[in-house]
């Protein structure tokens, strides 16, 4: 009965306690800047680990050093020209951010909870083995079913060969009488037989599902999700050129000259990528989405312009350990896509030639302008 | 029932059904004779020489043919027409006689509606050798492929051709097909060798002639001819479309469809007066090929050869009437007179003036007259194609682009096998098909109760 | 400033030592790789063609494999910062060769160059090119060019070469030995520099200059009338009366560019001006010039120095300077006199032949009619054409006697251009050191011991001064694809100087130009911003106009007609406008541009006078033996004076690499060293038939109209009472037109071209740069003839003796006259918008675009031609055999090295396709992407396709015509406006405007019974 | 059994068409007539009816709108394009669509043709007598419904049958 008494608030107290810490340990989104170098208690990234930061470190000083490391370092403060010093004199760059907003990520650094964390940001099992000896086509084929068409070739036999019994029973060896089940079979089996065949020839050419093995095991998850780094960080010309660009071995560089283990590969395949520095070699990439030749296709285009997701054509990259091609990247595709697209048509000036829909959409005649709209679907816009 | 009083006797040598059916399948059954197999190698020589041309040209290119960038149809063309032409006789012929109850059709239409058949399988293969690049001629399908999907081009004559002549093959061979189960059936129960029993009885898909199968076999006949009838017309009038349609001189005139339809009857009943004659004399079908027979495709050519004229003489009245200059220069100074003078007389000649002959019964009477003038007609058909392709496309709007044309061995090699088909496909014919409807002969055969 | 003005050295800098490798698929980057790597490289990825729907691999697919060739991508390893993947960037250059100088914007895509344009910034050409220089960059990649330095035809290094040319050199040193550089005309100050440097080392060295078609006469009468050995700057803009005289200076003489671009602002009725230069020619060939001329005289070579003399007599005698004994002119030439004394300083007489008295006597008439320092003059004389032609031959004596030591080629091919090869070549072997800069191993290169290839332009520093004061840069645009170095560079390093070519030219800036201007305060800025630019000018102090020195002309007025009249048939060799003197006969685009006036291709010929010819016994095609020695086939072509032949030189390369060998005949060997300057006129040659016959291609094979109203013409005076006349048909047929369907309406922009046939020479800088920017295939001699040509733009010309009111349906079959007039009409796609070709197609590969193109999907089309039968322009051009990667054809789509100039923007169309002008479409989308990427709209003039943009007379404008101030909508405006076959209601996109002549009726009558 | 059949052959149209007539009188049914080539008179004599036509009427109306629908919603509906300035719902359909009514009509018809009459490959006639596709005639009457079999043999010989036969096998026959 007592023990009831006592027992009670102290379980209510350790409920609203873990609640209160769950709630802190959700990460602020300022956070996301300092994951790139930082880890907590994951050992030194880039930047130290953040594991007790506060403990080593008084607020005012954490505060003024986050907002300009290197004004601190150039005024000599004793602290950070020493941390300077340990970290390879790698500079950490300033960040314009609120005292509050910095009062936030250490509270969040503070009372960080790794378990939490480890389960919420990434289901990753820990990968002994490199999967980058070419013996991954197990994984492949799983997402060939998931994308792809499968494989269709068994029933399509078994189809041929039931349609050539039925036709042969039909008209020589008469053994079933019952006419019905010969023209059954006929008819089913040729509606099958037709559907196969329309399905396969969709895809002949094509490559959904695609997912070569890489000269170097790269993870986009680790990079896009765990690491926070943005798609244009690597892939920097899609803004401005046709292609998107498969990042230089330099930009590689610019955080694996400190970055020497991966986190599931270990050290094995960051060292391809120094080794290709180092020996002037640039690394050959496998291209998962290719385009015909007489396909024209730019990424200015729809990412600049268009205003588009990388994710809308190539998936979920952020999630993939493997890159694996996810649309079929067919004609159709396309066409569909700028059938049902609207083009930024207000924001962006250029649309001021199109008078005609300018002064529609002012009488409120027209809510929207597709890409087709603006002759999104002719030929010539991507082949000549 | 047929009475002999309203019309003369249509089977001379008063037969007995027995003797009909006997005398016609004669042929397949005696053994093969030495000049068929001799024919049949030389065609499939030629044959062979036809398959090396094609492979030449989609391996290479078109370019091995002598077309240029003024001209870009040539003998394929010409030759496509020239073959549709000709395909179009036979199902002219049993159809509009047959709806006409034209009766003494009935010991020819089998033969000219096989010729058809083959006939229009040779113009087939010639869109298909023409195009750049073959291994896309899907494309030309109204399929739901996965562009968009992206469609067809409707309005295109070369797209209506692909329906037409393919509609047209399928209803002329089944309806020559239908027409031959009951005499296949007759070769199944005459047959002495069990393979050729059990070929025949397949290929007769086991009819007997029983009243009801009777009935329903006339029908069908008769819906099959309705239909094609109006179908002959339109594909022809579609082939001439792919010239009156455009813009080119000489080639955008209405008077096209009909005067191509007609074209294609003359060339077609020559075709049929040829091959007829042969097979007469060939077979002593005397018998069934009467005089009379002969007479009257005569008087039909006679009087299809002036409707020629007339198309010609109108095409140059309407082109001076026009006063358009590139008219004007394509048929005064580019047919009339100029570069292709010889083929225009030619076609002039041989189409309009010497079936003139046919007025005289003489002629009408004399085989070798005969057949002389029904191959000079064909020659005149080829020609005629020939002066409506080539002078136009040779001398166009610009002159800076003006070209001549010469074909290549290439494309002889193509003409050449195409010929080859046709005469294998006529060899087979007379050798394993019953060369008559004898059921039909049977029909128009006056009743007789001695037996 | 545009993106293009950027400069390459801070590139250079940021590729110290990298690698810039393939970075998607298509576009390929090949900087620092050898030849070999190259190749590799280029085997598997390319966007180049549509192979892969090809025969083989559709039907492998077809086999149920579906698996497709692996793509490898190789991203740079260290991306400079210049350098945007898939996107093109443009370095000002400058363009020379020894013969055409033009300033020129290098479009440079991943490193590679190419697209050559004009630089708009120049003074001299605003943006204009011609074909040559617009072909120059298919020579960057011709594989023919040598690879690494040779020593008797054995390959060596650059250290062993330079020690033992510099030992040799300082032995001559030594011994006191001559040594010579025979150099083209050298126009670039720094190079004059180091010859300085080089001459300071080695005291005894002479620079010889040796110009392939010399101009020395034109020195010598200048320095003999004037003072002055120097060739004057010609203005032909503000003339109002030209007399031309044999002088095909919109072609080939001098500076053709330059003076194309000035002749259309003469002759521009666009711009509010109502009157235009009145163009008189003499000429003895029918040359480009003489074809846009108002008044043609044909006239026999030996007659244009009478002429010249009786028109100077006729102004002298108005003038009071004393006259010269000559016989009377052939024709009446008092006409163009009273012309010339009426437009004083308005004028200009001109003459290419290379006679010191005809220059003099040409020098007197512009005295005369005061033009000196009006519409020419000494002010910015020209730097081109340093020849002289006695100083070679004498080098020869030496030679032969051995006096000469050491011999540096440079630039010049005398084994094969002199007139006589064998006499160089013996003379050569006198020479103890001989050294070549060839690029490629030619006739001379072959002969000598050392060979130091030289860069190629486009991947050389240099500058120019083409004339005096006006300046321009050369950049390199892509790094050293061969072990090459550039002459200067061996130079400066044989005199001991081991500064690299950059800085040298650099510091030459430094010292002499950079003090000549006030605009930028910094030397690096000043050098920067020239370097972007491309061109720098320099304000030139008061000029003083010399005095014409009539001593002279009177001490030569008794030699001039002292030679016994000309006898027999008369020659006259002249330049083709496509091939010129035959430096580049090497570059298969150049060989395939049909000659402008004969449209023949791959071959020369003798030009003779249809009536002549007719009355001599010659036909089209037959093959004629000249003086005996040469074989050539007979060209009969109208307005060939009367008894007179003309050959084109530039052909019967021996050593010209795989396409130019053995291509016609050398026709240089037949010229003449006469008083003092080589002759190109032979006073008579005898000819014989051989009884065979030689197969010519040409390209157009029927010359007339047919009276049809194609090009539409009127004369000035008509014009200026009625802006339509000529072309009120066009009034009528826009009346007439009926249609069931409604004219088609475009929302945002309806892309239209018109075409000024009064400006348009005929030049054909379009047709290359048409083929350069659409991948356009080289098919050869044997596919031409068959009238199978592929070029996407072509020029028409036709011929005509009717006066324009005259023109109608009754004059069908006129014959070719002996004087016709004759007609440029550039055709390329017209772009309809009720196109006939659309609505025919089964596979709808052609539709039309929501901006008003007609559109050509190559890989939906399966080759019916049903298309090309229904336009009536004949503008599709299908691919009748596999052209690129087949031995058959082996031009520029052949070997991988030469696929590099490739537009990646383009497909190389597969066999058995149909394919077409597309307007340019890569550059409308990519400009209109680049607007949206800026937030904007687009501006006039912005987007510009590849024909107007190389148009040296600013003939065709492209524009959006529903924008109402666009220039094109201006044009389509204009009352001489009109379509070509309009009457079929096509409704085309592409207008020309009515060619005007300045002539009038009396004109006409006499010019006609001047020659009937 | 039912596939017990009495067979009457006549060599001679005009006595075929006689005993068609007697027989009938008599109150015997008349299973079938096989003749060497069509004879109306036959056909009348056993109101012979088909309804072919109606099967290729349907089929054609069928084939119109369908043939329509499809083009229309091709050329406008799914993917409209603009072909040398013509607005993209032309008469040119109306070729296609003729033609196309042929070919299915056609089809149709000889399908049904086929199926109705049991016609097709591998099909085999129950009744395999020597010249009846020559110059023979041959009443068959069901054995099955005239159990009296002697009075129809006697019947059909009476009425100039050259020969009298049966097929199959008799039901009484049967049950021993």
């Amino acid at each position: 009965m007592r023990n009831r008494i006592i027992f009670t608030p102290l379980f209510l107290f350790f409920i609203i306690f873990s609640l209160t810490t769950a709630a802190q340990n959700q990460p602020p989104v300022e956070y996301t800047v300092c994951s790139a170098c930082h880890t907590i208690g994951k050992g030194k990234l880039i930047g130290p680990d953040l594991k007790g930061v506060n403990d080593r470190h008084d607020e005012a000083w954490l505060i003024s050093f986050i907002k300009s490391s290197q004004t601190m370092v150039k005024n000599g403060d004793p602290v950070a020209v020493k941390l300077f010093e340990e970290n390879n004199k790698i500079p950490m760059p300033d960040n314009n951010l609120t005292d509050d907003q910095i009062r936030g990520i250490l509270t969040y650094i503070k009372n960080y909870d790794e378990t939490a964390v480890t389960s919420t940001t990434t289901a990753e099992k820990p990968k002994s083995d490199v999967p980058a000896s070419g013996q991954d086509d197990s994984s492949l084929k799983m997402q060939k079913q998931k994308y792809g068409p499968g494989n269709t070739r068994p029933t399509f036999i078994i189809f041929f060969v039931l349609f050539l019994i039925a036709l042969i029973d039909l008209t020589f060896t008469k053994i079933i009488k019952a006419y019905f089940v010969h023209v059954i079979i006929i008819f089913v089996s040729i509606f099958v037989l037709g559907e196969i065949v329309y399905v396969e020839a969709k895809e002949l050419g094509r490559q959904q599902g695609y997912s070569p093995d890489q000269p170097v095991w790269f993870s986009h998850k680790v990079h896009a999700t765990q690491n926070q780094i943005n798609c244009l960080y690597c892939h920097s010309t899609a803004m401005e050129s046709k292609s998107a660009g498969f990042p230089s071995t330099a930009v590689c560089m610019n955080c694996h000259n400190v970055v020497k283990k991966g986190k599931i590969t270990g050290e094995v395949e960051i060292a391809k990528v120094v080794n290709s520095w180092n020996t002037k070699k640039p690394i050959e990439w496998v291209r998962v989405h290719n385009l015909p030749d007489h396909v024209w296709f730019s990424h200015a285009q729809h990412v600049n312009v268009g205003k588009r997701q990388c994710q809308e054509c190539h998936g979920k990259v952020e999630e993939m350990d493997k890159i694996v091609q996810v649309e079929n990247l067919g004609m159709g595709w396309c066409v569909n896509c700028h059938r049902n697209t609207n083009v930024q048509f207000k924001e962006n000036e250029f649309y001021k030639e199109f008078a005609k829909y300018q002064e529609e959409i002012k009488a409120g005649t027209r809510s929207r302008v597709t890409v087709d709209d603006i002759g999104g679907n002719n030929c010539q816009l991507c082949h000549y | 029932m047929y009475d002999k009083t309203i019309r003369g006797v249509l089977i001379k040598g008063d037969k007995t059904y027995g003797q009909i059916t006997s005398e016609i399948l004669a042929p397949q059954e005696r053994k093969a004779p030495m000049w068929w197999f001799a024919f049949m190698t030389l065609f499939t020589i030629g044959l062979a020489f036809g398959v090396y041309s094609m492979y030449v040209t989609v391996t290479q290119g078109i370019g091995t043919w002598g077309l240029n960038n003024s001209l870009g149809w040539g003998w394929d063309i010409i030759n496509f027409v020239w073959w549709i032409g000709i395909g179009h006789a036979g199902t002219a012929f049993s159809i509009f006689l047959l709806i006409l109850r034209q009766r003494w059709r009935t010991s020819i239409n089998r033969a000219a509606e096989a010729m058809t058949v083959v006939a229009v399988l040779c113009a087939g293969l010639y869109p298909m050798i023409h195009m750049g690049r073959i291994w896309n001629a899907f494309f030309i399908m109204p399929y739901p492929n996965s562009r968009g999907p992206l469609w067809v081009n409707f309005n295109s004559p070369l797209f209506w051709d692909v329906v037409a002549i393919s509609t047209y093959l399928m209803a002329s061979a089944t309806f020559w097909y239908i027409g031959m189960i009951p005499d296949l059936a007759s070769v199944r129960d005459r047959a002495t060798s069990k393979i050729k029993k059990a070929i025949y009885g397949f290929l007769s898909f086991g009819w007997m002639g029983s009243a009801r199968s009777w009935l329903r076999f006339e029908t069908t006949a008769l819906i099959l001819g309705g239909l094609t009838a109006p179908l002959v017309i339109a594909v022809h009038s579609i082939v001439s479309m792919d010239f009156a349609t455009s813009v080119m001189a000489g080639w955008h005139t209405t008077v096209f469809p009909p005067y191509f339809v007609v074209g294609a009857i003359f060339s077609g009943f020559a075709m049929v007066l040829t091959l007829m004659i042969i097979i007469r004399k060939v077979f002593k079908f005397q018998d069934f090929v009467t005089d009379g027979h002969i007479d009257a495709i005569g008087r039909i050519l006679t009087f299809v050869s002036l409707i020629m004229g007339t198309a010609y003489s109108t095409e140059i009245f309407m082109a001076w009437y026009s006063g358009a200059e590139g008219e004007i220069y394509t048929f005064f100074h580019n047919r009339i007179a100029g570069d292709h003078t010889k083929a225009f007389w030619t076609m002039v000649s041989c189409n309009a003036i010497i079936p003139q002959l046919f007025w005289f019964k003489k002629i009408r009477k004399n085989l070798t007259m005969v057949f002389i003038i029904s191959i000079i007609i064909n020659i005149g058909m080829w020609f005629e194609r020939y002066v409506i392709i080539v002078t136009s496309l040779t001398k166009d709007y610009l002159p800076s682009n003006w070209a001549t044309y010469r074909p290549t061995i290439i494309e002889i090699g193509i003409y050449a096998g195409t010929l080859s088909i046709f005469g294998l496909g006529v060899l087979l014919f007379i050798r394993y098909i019953p060369m008559m409807a004898m059921s039909e002969l049977k029909m128009i055969l006056k009743p007789t109760s001695k037996k | 400033m545009k993106k293009y003005w950027k400069s390459l050295d801070e590139l250079k800098e940021n590729q110290e030592g990298n690698i810039p490798a393939n970075e998607v698929a298509p576009e390929f980057s090949i900087e620092g790789l050898t030849e070999d790597e190259v190749k590799s490289k280029l085997k598997s990825n390319r966007r180049d063609f549509l192979k892969m729907l090809g025969f083989s691999v559709s039907t492998a697919a077809l086999a149920a494999s579906c698996e497709q060739p692996v793509r490898k991508a190789i991203p740079f390893l260290n991306k400079p910062e210049e350098v945007t993947p898939g996107t093109a960037s443009h370095y000002a250059s400058t363009f020379y060769d020894g013969n055409d100088y033009c300033p020129v914007v290098v479009k440079v895509r991943d490193g590679r160059p190419i697209k050559i344009e004009g630089n708009e910034l120049s003074s001299i050409t605003e943006g204009g090119t011609n074909a040559r220089i617009q072909a120059s960059v298919l020579g960057l990649y011709d594989s023919y060019r040598l690879n690494h330095p040779l020593k008797n035809g054995q390959k060596t290094d650059w250290t062993t070469l330079d020690s033992e040319i510099t030992n040799a050199l300082s032995g001559i040193n030594v011994t006191g030995g001559k040594i010579i550089i025979l150099s083209a005309s050298v126009i670039s100050p720094s190079m004059l520099r180091i010859f300085e440097e080089f001459k300071t080392k080695y005291p005894n060295t002479e620079v010889i200059y040796y110009d392939t078609v010399s101009y020395s006469a034109m020195r010598k009468a200048n320095f003999e009338t004037f003072g002055k050995e120097a060739v004057m700057r010609y203005n032909f803009a503000d003339t109002e009366v030209i007399a031309g005289f044999n002088c095909d200076f919109l072609g080939s003489w001098l500076s053709p560019v330059e003076y194309a671009l000035q002749y259309s602002k003469s002759r521009d009725l666009t711009n509010g001006k109502n009157t235009i230069s009145k163009h008189y020619q003499f000429e003895s060939w029918m040359s480009l010039t003489g074809s846009n001329a108002d008044i043609r005289y044909p006239i026999k070579p030996s007659d244009e120095k009478v002429i010249l003399a009786n028109l100077y007599n006729y102004i002298a005698a108005k003038s009071g300077t004393p006259q010269i004994q000559v016989q009377a002119s052939p024709v009446d030439i008092s006409k163009l006199a009273e012309d010339l004394m009426l437009h004083q300083g308005k004028s200009l007489t001109v003459s290419g032949t290379n006679d010191v008295h005809i220059q003099t006597l040409v020098n007197a008439i512009n005295f005369l009619t005061g033009n000196q320092g009006s519409t020419l003059g000494f002010e910015r004389s020209s730097n081109l054409k340093k020849g002289i032609d006695e100083r070679f031959e004498m080098l020869l004596g030496e030679m032969e006697q051995g006096k000469v030591d050491a011999l540096f080629v440079y630039n010049v091919n005398p084994a094969y251009d002199y007139y006589d090869p064998a006499k160089f070549i013996n003379a050569l072997k006198n020479v103890k050191l001989s050294v070549s800069f060839g690029e490629t191993p030619d006739e001379t290169t072959k002969l000598c011991t050392y060979v130091c290839p030289d860069n190629h332009s486009l991947e050389s520093w240099g500058d120019a001064e083409p004339f005096t004061g006006i300046y321009s840069l050369a950049q390199p645009c892509i790094q050293k694809l061969f072990d090459t170095r550039q002459m200067g560079e061996s130079l400066l390093k044989w005199a001991g100087n081991t500064m690299d070519i950059h800085s040298y030219i650099q510091k030459y800036w430094e010292e002499n130009l950079y003090p000549k201007q006030s605009e930028y305060l910094s030397f690096t800025d000043f050098w920067n911003h020239t370097l972007q630019k491309g061109v720098f000018e320099v304000q030139l102090g008061l000029y003083a106009c010399p005095l014409y020195n009539f001593d002279y002309l009177m001490s030569l007025a008794p030699l001039m007609f002292a030679d016994k009249p000309a006898s027999g048939l008369e020659l006259t060799l002249y330049e083709k406008v496509g091939l010129g003197t035959g430096k580049m006969a090497n570059n298969p685009w150049l060989q395939e541009l049909p000659d402008p006036i004969t449209k023949a291709v791959w071959d020369n010929y003798l030009a003779l006078s249809p009536t002549w010819a007719k009355e001599n016994g010659f036909a089209m095609e037959d093959l004629v033996k000249i003086n005996g020695t040469m074989e050539l086939p007979v060209m009969l072509q109208p307005g060939q004076p009367y008894g007179t032949a003309a050959i084109a030189i530039g052909y019967g390369r021996t050593d010209g690499g795989k396409v130019a060998n053995n291509l016609g005949k050398n026709a240089f060997v037949l010229a003449s060293f006469i008083n003092g300057s080589k002759q190109y006129s032979i006073s008579s040659i005898t000819i014989e038939k051989t009884g065979s016959t030689y197969p010519l291609a040409t390209t157009q094979t029927h010359h007339q109209m047919e009276g049809r109203p194609l090009v539409r013409e009127t004369v000035l005076g008509k014009w200026q009472q009625n802006p339509e006349s000529g072309n009120e048909l066009h009034r009528i047929t826009e009346e007439k037109a009926v249609s069931l369907y409604k004219k088609p309406h475009y929302d945002s922009f309806h892309w239209e071209l018109a075409i000024d046939l009064n400006k348009c020479i005929g030049c054909s800088a379009c047709v290359i740069a048409c083929q350069a920017e659409n991948n356009v295939a080289v098919i050869g001699k044997e596919e031409v003839r068959k009238k199978r040509i592929m070029h996407w733009i072509r020029i028409d010309r036709y011929y005509s003796a009717v006066p324009p009111e005259k023109i109608g349906p009754d004059e069908f079959f006129n014959l070719e006259p002996e004087n016709p007039e004759v007609f440029h009409q550039p055709v390329m796609c017209q772009h309809c918008d009720n196109a006939p070709c659309e609505n025919v197609c089964p596979v709808a590969a052609t539709p039309h675009s929501k901006e008003g193109l007609n559109q050509m999907a190559y890989n939906r089309c399966i080759g019916t031609r049903y298309c090309m039968n229904n336009c009536p322009y004949r503008v599709r051009r299908f691919n009748w055999y596999r052209y690129a990667d087949n031995e058959k054809f082996d031009y520029n789509f052949n070997d991988e090295l030469s696929k590099m100039v490739l537009n990646p923007d383009v497909v190389v169309r597969e066999r058995g396709v149909v394919e077409k002008c597309s307007m340019c479409i890569q550059r409308i989308q990519e400009k209109k992407l680049k607007a949206k990427n800026e937030n904007r709209m687009l501006e006039d003039g912005e987007i510009n396709v590849a024909c107007a943009q190389a148009c040296p007379t600013k003939a065709i404008v492209f524009g959006n015509t529903n924008d109402k101030e666009s220039r094109v909508s201006k044009l389509f405006d204009n009352a001489r406006r009109y379509h070509l076959l309009e009457e079929l209601h096509t409704l085309s996109s592409v207008g020309y405007l009515t060619k005007v002549r300045n002539k009038n009726v009396e004109d006409i009558n006499e010019n006609s019974e001047q020659h009937s | 059994m039912s596939n017990y059949r009495i067979l009457g052959v006549y060599n001679n149209e005009d006595k075929l068409l006689s005993s068609i007539h007697k027989i009938q009188e008599s109150g015997i049914t008349i299973h079938d007539v096989i003749t060497p080539y069509p004879i109306h008179e036959v056909i009348e004599a056993l109101k012979l009816k088909t309804r072919l036509p109606v099967v290729a009427f349907i089929s054609a109306i069928f084939a119109l709108f369908g043939t329509g629908g499809f083009l229309y919603w091709t050329s406008v509906v799914n993917y409209p394009l603009v072909f040398g300035g013509k607005p993209q719902n032309t008469l040119s359909f109306i070729i296609v669509i003729f033609v196309m009514l042929i070919n299915v009509t056609a089809v149709v018809t000889i399908l049904s043709f086929f199926i109705r009459d049991r016609k097709g490959p591998g099909a085999v006639p129950y009744l395999d007598y020597k010249g009846i596709s020559d110059d023979r005639y041959v009443i068959v009457v069901d054995g099955k419904i005239n159990t009296n079999e002697q009075v129809v043999s006697d019947l059909l010989k009476r009425e100039g049958a050259v020969e009298v036969a049966q097929i199959g096998v008799p039901e009484t026959k049967a049950n021993h």
